[in-house]
């Protein structure tokens, strides 16, 4: 057990370097980050200066060697547009967007999940091609769109809901549907399979051959292993949601981190886009590593 | 007369994912096999048969040991100087669905080892070295053209069969042949088999569950429990007088149609196989031996020569 | 829950009762996009990057105000909305296809290699692979393409440098078990080279699964496509780009001009929609235990 | 045809379990999978089926408990069980008894056990439906029933996980639950067979022990020969979905009266036999929806008359297959007419085995 | 008294704020910090109520006959948002902290800034420099903005930043950079008290969702909706549509005209493309017709114009010099770097490829845009437009001379006239000048001048005074005390 910790830990920080190494090495790719950091004009002894004081006068590795001790220390740069830490302007960003994904997280799941159980309850029936149908084209609606289709309805047509920004509930409602969406769509289709392979399993035929009720069946023998798969994935998900925000939340001025990813490349703030791309990536990282372990932890079949 | 194959105190450990502790899939085991000579292997499941079948064929490195063929040692041998090996070497696998690459036509999958050795054969010569293997196995030469999809386990198994006999080798590996196949389609298999060995001089080694097939057609038979190899002997002798309380306790569980019901009436084997991942100390089978002695329970037994047959046992002599 | 139905109680095994008409269905939207983008030169009724400003926001024929030659409308700059959408067809099949088949091509090799040969070059390439593939593919995109900069070329080359990762990962598996089946054994004991082995053994075993993996990822290519271009640093314009023609009409969308959203919107959903049928379709189709024995 | 198959079984009293004519078939009736099989056990008996791999063993086993899988349907006959029509039942009467007078013990106990719940959800839960017992004593009783399987520290075992325990331990605790109920009629598909044989012995004999004590009627299926003859009162022999012979287990591996019987047995190798002279059945078994009209046997058949080839035959007494089925004589037999005459044999009557074969059933007026 | 300020104003803003924004002594030289400078800051001359160069701290002002000192006395009992006085010394320390846009010219020009009394501050200058008030009092620098000296010693730059104090009528109450800023009316304004209490920037990036905003009601004022927006909130009713005088021209930069390789190099290939562009339908399409057609880089409203000829859209013509260049079958002409939110690029880009000339459109957000453009690395095309204030020879220094801060052009004669100008305190003689300078531009094709746009404002039913057009040259609405919200909304 302790060693499956160990190797899963450290997998997680080989990962982390890598990314770290990938987010670093690209955005060097973009250019000497002085020139942008400059007012135009800047004299060749103030770029001198400058690149100092970046370290930018050092070879890479040593470069890198800054980069990610920096990082460690919570220090991501600061920011060219708004002449912040970056790190602030992310924290300050990360609650919008946890809420947002949070919501569409639990939205997504039920849906999902209450869809998928009835489509394979009610396999090759018209339910179960209704849902099938509407689950297909969830998955094939780009985000972008579906927003706009509802901004039309909604806010334009019908004047219900607020278009956009952050506020009360209503400000909500528009940008969970939007961002679940597609991640309900993909939980209902895992659901419905994942339900009818464990419908069609040897312990759900014995659950019936005991006699059992059909609820008890479903709930207590189907339902709860036909929800692992999909709750892993969710779970995954989750910060996936997070990051995968961008499109909704521009699209609905949420001023979560998408949004300031997409700013930062409007504005070509490097800093800003390094950092929101590098912390994604960690928290997705992170996030499987405890999702391993937790499961590990929890399916009785995993433990070691 | 030097053995065709010898295992030399072969150990294999998996490690366990995840932990310290390792799988003693195979400990300490020696045999050899004589050319035209079959050696039946038994054992109840996980007590390391297809892990022996794996160090035979060299698609591993035993963990401790050594593998000779033809009295050379193939430690460390890799690469092109292993090919004289593979090609005296084959191979034929229990799960007859599994063992044909779904994607190649029969022909091509009877072809493959001659494509890998170093014969260099034009495509018609290889077409009718086909088509004569296909004839041994008694399959019509057309189904070469056909992909494993359209074949029944028993086609499958002739067609494997077809494709280790191909390069003419001195040895085949048969890894539970029959125990995928159907009552009414083993006795063919095992008739089939019988009969190439008879006209190619081949050497088997036999691994089964099903103990009158093993005894059937093995001249050697050889015990295996978690890892260790019991007891080895000649066939007939073992089958009808074990030594080892294991090799007896297995014999006797055999329920046959006889319908005299003497195993039923007989035996009452008691305990669970033995886990390789946790093997009891001592000799591995004295929590399950009705004979075992406070000895057994300390001391692991060594190989000893007992007659003819080579036994592990503190109990026999 | 006495309102289920018998075969509630009973429910069926998953057995392939699609309607079999739906692949066709997938299979003629795809072959008419298609003809759409390579026929586009032919096909479309206007030049679509020329604006005529005269004719801004002419709704579709066959609404009021509308007129023929400008059958789904024009937008902003007068330009013709329908052939904005063929050539569209071209960048998004194309940019779309072309990156599936690289990601597809490489991240099969890399999958097969790692796999089988195993050791350092699987153990790096899974590290790159995980790390990659903790980068959500859009945001991962547009840091590439803040990066280099946008144009249809590097929006192919980003395209494929974020999907190769997927492609790898499940054909890797994929591999490690086909490495333990048999018939890869029964080719090792009967002599073949490695790369023999991951040419003519492994390669065809995977190419099903990768070949299903690109007709989906197709749909997702595309959606980044458009995103990519949504967010601007796609396509640049005035190339005709679905997503750019999405995000150019949402401003569009308030004042009423719900033709330049829906019909592009719709263009990406429909190819989307085919691609994942016909994957799914091909799913069934090439797994052979579901093959008919003949 | 009832009363001929009842006295087989001996009894003279309505049987626990009789089946009459059932068929089933699979994609929605189009490929048909069991036709006219009829059987019929007495309380406390045990009727072993034997087949090869799908010959249909499982679907009637499923057909029993009414529970056919999806695309299957009942082409036709009936099922009784203690004085019911079974495939007259509503779906929540079969439900009252499944679980309750007829369990099921399935092949494999790995995967009929749910990974997620503990062993003593899983045999309590049967105890708490059926027999309405609060949770505490249904657990109380769970306890018991695995002490009485024979496992130890049955209490302990209890709040453990089915991937916890070994597959002897496993298939002991399908038992359990199959008994929970104290059923009338235990199903067992295949129990044993992924068993190794020391462990197998030790399973049968404590299901046998169990019977003696419980008195349940058993169908007991298995492809294994030598597991029926050791533990079975009768046999039915089934072949491309139709039971070819059946009859009391002395009568069946004795003097066996289909040609397929009697091939099966000689085929398998004896201690000390050699292969290479195993005398093995040519061909191979059709696969459903493949059995044109005629003997499904036919094509391996070494007696094989043209009439076989026509008709099917149907279940009737028989007498033993006098024959010699070396397969060197095989091909010479296959083609001229048998030798002997069936109804002349001197043993149909002491016999009370019943065959589906043309050629060694004893006709009408001879039984008369 | 003055009834105390209420309700709370909202605008739904274009830009993206910044707390960079906060600091006038780094006034990046465009006019986005406006937005914040008039609310938070107040300067010693600046332009107010309807004078480009208005006193407002300050409340007199000499001037010496020599034109080389100015002096300033300012307000009696000026404060800070925090109470502190505002006195001579803050100005004096504001100008030489500040390092914005302008900054080498001002203090080059600047021999000295001397407090004289608490009240009283003097500039003098090394030479006569008649734009000296354009530059120092104008918003073409951020000079001229009033910060506490006291306060700023205190917390530092970057406590500033943070929590920044000025002599405004609002102060700053809360801010999430990039999102939204809020204000509150400050009670030590000297103007007067603020009517509305809160004012609250917030940034919506995307134009639709703008006007979605400010048709709920959400925002009470919406900048910068174009085309199919615009005209959508022009039919709305309630909202009002506005557009701000602001002298702002939009001109493409024919970044690559002495790049000896590129076709841009030729002036035939300039005019072509100056005329194969129809100004009139894209104001249509693009402002609803609000914009003016342009043919000067200067804007028509600013000291100094030069009346160009007009060019005519002609495309034929057009077609017929690209041949009489060499380029029959037009070419490839780079890309064409626009910022995001431009209306104008695309109808350009289609225009030119109308006759021939093929460029890629390169749309960057506008605050990237301006910086790429400041750092004169790009090619081809760049439409570009500036509403910084000032005359035409601000204009022309930064976008004409050789190595102002955002020109591309590199012409000699061009160069000795505006030096000759900036030292000429004789106005017509000045003025000749000047046009001298605009009449080489347009003969030598230096710009492809397109529109002088149209800043649009929309303002919703609850503002009652918008504040549109009351500060000369700010696009922006203001002053921010002035503006009211209509009794019972
Ligand atoms: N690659 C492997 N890694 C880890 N453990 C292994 C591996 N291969 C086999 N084992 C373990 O080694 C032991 C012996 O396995 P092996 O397959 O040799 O048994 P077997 O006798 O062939 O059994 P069976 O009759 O079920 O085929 C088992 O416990 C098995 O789990
Ligand atoms: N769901 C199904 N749909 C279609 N055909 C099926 C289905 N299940 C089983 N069959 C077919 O029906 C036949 C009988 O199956 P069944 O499982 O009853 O055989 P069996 O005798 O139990 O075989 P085994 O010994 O392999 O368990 C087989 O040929 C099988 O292929
Ligand atoms: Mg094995
Ligand atoms: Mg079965």
């Amino acid at each position: 057990m302790l060693r499956f910790f160990y190797t899963r830990v450290g997998y997680a920080v080989v990962s982390l370097f890598v990314l770290t190494l990938t987010v670093f090495l690209l955005t060097r790719l973009t250019g000497d980050p002085t020139l942008m950091l400059l007012e135009p004009g800047a004299s060749a002894a103030d770029i001198a200066a400058l690149r100092t004081r970046l370290g930018l006068d050092h070879s890479l590795p040593v470069q890198f060697w800054f980069f990610v001790v920096d990082a460690l220390q919570g220090d991501f740069g600061t920011s060219i547009y708004h002449g912040m830490p970056v790190i602030d302007l992310y924290l300050e960003r990360l609650p919008n967007s946890l809420m947002l994904a949070g919501l569409a997280f639990i939205w997504s799941l039920a849906l999902g999940l209450a869809c998928g159980v009835l489509a394979a309850l009610y396999a090759n029936t018209r339910w179960d091609h209704a849902i099938r149908f509407v689950a297909l084209g969830g998955l094939a609606m780009p985000p972008f769109w579906l927003g706009m289709l509802l901004v039309l309805f909604f806010s334009v047509r019908l004047d219900w809901l607020p278009s956009s920004g952050d506020g009360g509930w209503a400000n909500f409602v528009m940008p969970v549907i939007t961002l679940g969406w597609y991640f309900s769509a993909a939980y209902m289709r895992l659901t419905r399979s994942s339900m009818l392979e464990v419908l069609s399993s040897d312990y759900v035929k014995l659950a019936r051959l005991k006699g059992l009720r059909p609820w008890t069946v479903i709930m207590q023998h189907a339902f709860r292993n036909a929800v692992i798969p999909v709750l892993t994935l969710a779970a995954i998900n989750l910060v996936s949601m997070v990051n995968s925000a961008v499109v909704v939340e521009t699209l609905f001025a949420w001023p979560g981190i998408g949004r300031l990813l997409y700013e930062g490349i409007s504005f070509r703030d490097f800093p800003v886009i390094q950092t929101t791309v590098l912390l994604s990536g960690v928290m997705i990282i992170l996030v499987n590593l405890l999702a391993d372990l937790l499961s590990s932890a929890l399916d009785p079949r995993i433990r070691l | 007369m030097s053995a065709l194959l010898e295992l030399r105190d072969i150990t294999m450990h998996y490690p366990v994912r995840g932990t310290r502790n390792v799988v003693r899939a195979v400990d300490g085991v020696s045999l050899s096999i004589q050319p035209g000579q079959t050696v039946g292997l038994v054992g109840e499941s996980g007590s390391g048969k297809s892990t022996i079948a794996k160090l035979a064929l060299k698609l591993q490195e035993p963990t401790s040991g050594e593998l000779r063929f033809q009295g050379e040692s193939l430690k460390g041998v890799k690469g092109r100087a292993l090919k004289p090996f593979r090609q005296q070497v084959q191979a034929v696998f229990q799960d007859p669905y599994a063992s044909l690459n779904p994607r190649l036509r029969i022909g091509e999958t009877i072809a493959e080892p001659l494509l890998a050795s170093d014969e260099r054969l034009s495509a018609s010569q290889r077409a009718e070295r086909v088509a004569e293997a296909l004839a041994a196995v008694e399959l019509p030469a057309d189904v070469a053209q056909r992909y494993p999809h359209q074949f029944s386990g028993g086609q499958r198994q002739r067609v494997a069969i077809a494709r280790a006999l191909i390069l003419k080798p001195s040895l085949v590996v048969l890894d539970e042949p029959i125990s995928a196949l159907d009552v009414s389609i083993r006795a063919q298999i095992l008739n089939l088999l019988a009969e190439l060995q008879q006209k190619h001089r081949l050497a088997y080694l036999f691994i089964a569950h099903d103990l009158p097939a093993v005894g059937a057609i093995s001249d050697v038979i050889a015990v295996m429990y978690c890892g260790e190899l019991l007891e080895t002997g000649p066939a007939a002798g073992i089958a009808t007088q074990p030594r080892h309380p294991y090799t007896r306790m297995l014999f006797a569980s055999v329920l046959t149609p006889d319908g005299d019901q003497q195993a039923w009436n007989t035996a009452e084997p008691v305990g669970e196989p033995a886990s390789p991942t946790n093997p009891p100390s001592g000799c591995r089978f004295h929590p399950r031996c009705p004979e075992a002695i406070a000895r057994c329970r300390s001391e692991s037994p060594l190989a000893r020569q007992v007659g003819d047959r080579v036994v592990r046992c503190h109990l026999v002599t | 829950m006495s309102a289920l139905p018998a075969s509630a109680a009973v429910p069926a095994a998953p057995r392939k009762a699609r309607w079999r008409g739906l692949p066709y269905i997938a299979f003629a939207i795809l072959g008419v996009f298609l003809i759409m983008a390579l026929g586009a030169d032919f096909i479309a009724p206007h030049n679509p990057e020329r604006a005529a400003l005269s004719l801004r926001y002419l709704p579709p024929a066959w609404v009021d105000g509308g007129r023929a030659a400008y059958f789904l409308g024009t937008d902003h700059l007068g330009r013709d909305v329908l052939s904005q959408l063929i050539f569209g067809a071209r960048i998004s099949l194309i940019v779309g296809g072309t990156s599936v088949v690289i990601a597809g091509v490489l991240g099969t090799a890399i999958g097969i290699a790692a796999g089988y040969l195993g050791g350092w070059f699987d153990q790096v390439m899974m590290r790159l692979v995980d790390a990659w593939l903790a980068l959500p593919s859009l945001v991962f995109a547009i840091f590439l393409a803040a990066v280099v900069g946008p144009s249809e070329t590097n929006l192919v080359v980003i395209l494929a440098a974020v999907y190769w990762t997927r492609y790898a990962r499940v054909v890797r598996s994929e591999v490690l078990s086909l490495r333990e089946r048999d018939f890869v054994r029964l080719a090792i004991v009967a002599g073949a080279s490695p790369s023999r082995i991951m040419a003519r053994h492994l390669l065809p075993n995977v190419a099903n699964t990768a070949i299903v993996l690109a007709t989906l990822m197709l749909g997702s290519v595309i959606v980044t496509e458009a995103s990519l271009s949504f967010l601007g640093v796609g396509v640049p314009p005035p190339r005709p780009a679905w997503g750019l023609m999405l995000s150019d009409g949402r401003k569009g969308l308030m004042a009423g001009y719900w033709w330049l959203t829906v019909f592009p919107g719709l263009c990406i959903m429909l190819v989307v929609l085919a691609a994942s049928l016909i994957g799914d379709w091909l799913r069934d189709r090439l797994d052979p235990s579901l093959r008919p024995l003949s | 045809m009832s009363e001929q198959i009842n006295s087989i079984t001996g009894t003279s009293d309505a049987p626990l379990l009789s089946v009459t004519d059932l068929g089933v078939a699979y994609d929605g009736g189009r490929i048909p999978v069991l036709s006219g099989v009829s059987f019929s056990l007495a309380a406390g008996r045990t009727l072993g089926v034997v087949g090869e791999s799908g010959c249909g063993k499982s679907t009637l086993a499923q057909a029993l408990v009414q529970l056919l899988p999806a695309g299957a349907v009942r082409t036709g006959g009936r099922i009784d069980f203690n004085g019911r029509e079974l495939t007259a039942l509503p779906e929540t009467a079969l439900r009252d008894i499944r679980g309750k007078d007829i369990a099921m013990i399935l092949q494999d106990p790995l995967s009929s056990l749910n990974p997620l719940l503990r062993i003593g959800t899983q045999i309590a839960e049967v105890s708490q439906r059926h027999l309405k017992l609060p949770r505490r004593s249904a657990w109380d009783r769970a306890r018991e029933l695995l002490a009485s399987v024979r496992l130890s520290e049955p209490a302990q075992r209890l709040r453990e996980y089915p991937h916890q325990l070994s597959g002897g331990m496993r298939q002991r605790v399908a038992g359990a639950i199959a008994l929970a109920a104290s059923p009338k009629l235990l199903i067992a598909d295949e129990p044993t067979t992924a068993l190794d044989p020391t462990v197998q012995v030790q399973y049968l004999r404590l299901l046998k022990g169990l019977q003696r004590e419980h008195g349940f009627s058993m169908v007991f299926i298995t492809h294994d020969l030598g597991v029926v003859a050791n533990i079975c009162d009768e046999v039915a022999v089934m072949y491309a979905g139709r039971i070819v012979e059946l009859g009391t287990t002395a009568d069946i591996f004795k003097t066996p009266a289909h040609p397929y019987t009697r091939a099966l047995l000689d085929s398998l190798p004896r201690i000390g036999e050699r292969a290479g002279s195993l005398r093995a059945i040519s061909g191979q078994p059709p696969r459903p929806g493949q059995v044109t009209g005629g003997c499904a046997f036919a094509p391996r058949c070494p007696h094989v008359m043209p009439k076989c080839r026509e008709a099917s035959p149907t279940l009737l007494a028989s007498v033993a297959a006098d024959l010699s089925l070396d397969s060197s004589v095989a091909s010479s037999v296959a083609s001229s007419p048998v030798p002997s005459s069936p109804a002349s044999t001197a043993t149909t009557r002491a016999r009370r085995s019943l065959a589906a074969c043309w050629l060694t059933q004893v006709p009408a007026e001879a039984h008369a | 008294a003055p009834a105390a300020p209420q309700g709370t104003l909202t605008w739904g803003l274009s830009l993206s704020l910044t707390s960079t924004f906060f600091d006038p002594g780094e006034t990046p030289g465009t006019g986005a910090p406006l937005l914040l400078q008039y609310a938070q800051h107040d300067a010693v001359i600046r332009p107010i109520a309807g004078n480009p160069s208005g006193l407002s701290l300050a409340d007199k002002l000499e001037q010496s006959d020599d034109g080389l000192t100015y002096t300033f006395t300012l307000r009696p009992n000026l404060r800070f948002q925090n109470g502190d006085a505002l006195t001579a010394e803050d100005v004096k320390f504001s100008f030489d902290r500040y390092r914005g846009a302008g900054a080498k010219l001002l203090k080059d020009k600047v021999a000295e800034v001397a407090v004289l009394d608490p009240l009283r501050v003097r500039f003098k200058l090394k030479e006569p420099w008649p734009d000296f008030l354009t530059f120092y009092g104008t918003t073409a620098t951020g000079a001229a903005w009033v910060l506490p000296k006291k306060y700023i010693e205190e917390v530092g730059d970057e406590g500033f930043k943070k929590a920044p104090i000025g002599a405004g009528p609002y102060r700053l109450k809360a801010f999430k950079p990039g999102i939204e800023f809020n204000f509150e009316a400050s009670e030590h304004y000297w103007r007067k008290t603020p009517n509305v209490k809160n004012l609250v920037f917030r940034y919506i990036p995307d134009p639709a969702t703008r006007l979605a905003a400010i048709k709920r009601g959400e925002v009470d004022f919406a900048y910068a909706l174009t085309g199919a927006l615009g005209e959508e909130a022009r039919r709305t009713k309630g909202l009002t549509l506005k557009t701000a005088n602001i002298p702002v021209t939009n001109f493409i930069v024919f970044a690559s005209q002495y790049d000896e390789k590129s076709p841009w190099s030729n002036p035939k290939v300039r005019e072509a493309a100056d005329i194969a562009v129809d100004r009139k339908a894209i104001n249509d399409a693009s402002y609803m017709g609000l914009a003016r057609e342009s043919y000067s880089a200067i804007p028509q409203a600013m000291a100094f114009y030069w009346n160009p000829p007009q060019s005519v859209y002609d495309p034929a013509r057009a077609k017929k010099l690209l041949a009489e260049a060499g380029y029959p079958n037009g070419f490839d002409g780079g890309f064409l770097h626009t910022d995001a939110s431009d209306q104008i690029g695309e109808p350009v880009q289609s225009y030119l490829a109308e006759v021939g000339i093929r460029v890629q459109l390169r749309p960057s957000e506008r605050a990237a845009h301006l910086k790429q453009v400041a750092e004169k690395k790009l090619t081809g095309l760049v439409l570009t437009g500036s509403g910084a204030p000032g005359n035409a020879a601000t204009r022309l220094d930064q976008f004409v001379r050789t190595g102002g801060s955002m020109s591309y052009v590199k012409d000699a004669d061009i160069d000795t006239l505006l030096d000759q100008q900036s030292r000429e305190l004789n106005k017509e003689k000045r003025t000749a000048q000047l046009a001298q300078v605009q009449t080489l531009l347009s003969e030598r094709q230096r710009f492809l001048p397109v529109l002088e746009y149209a800043f649009v404002i929309v303002t919703g039913p609850r503002v009652g005074v918008d504040g549109v057009n009351l500060i000369p040259d700010n696009p922006y609405t203001g002053p921010y005390e002035d503006l009211t919200i209509k009794p019972g909304q």
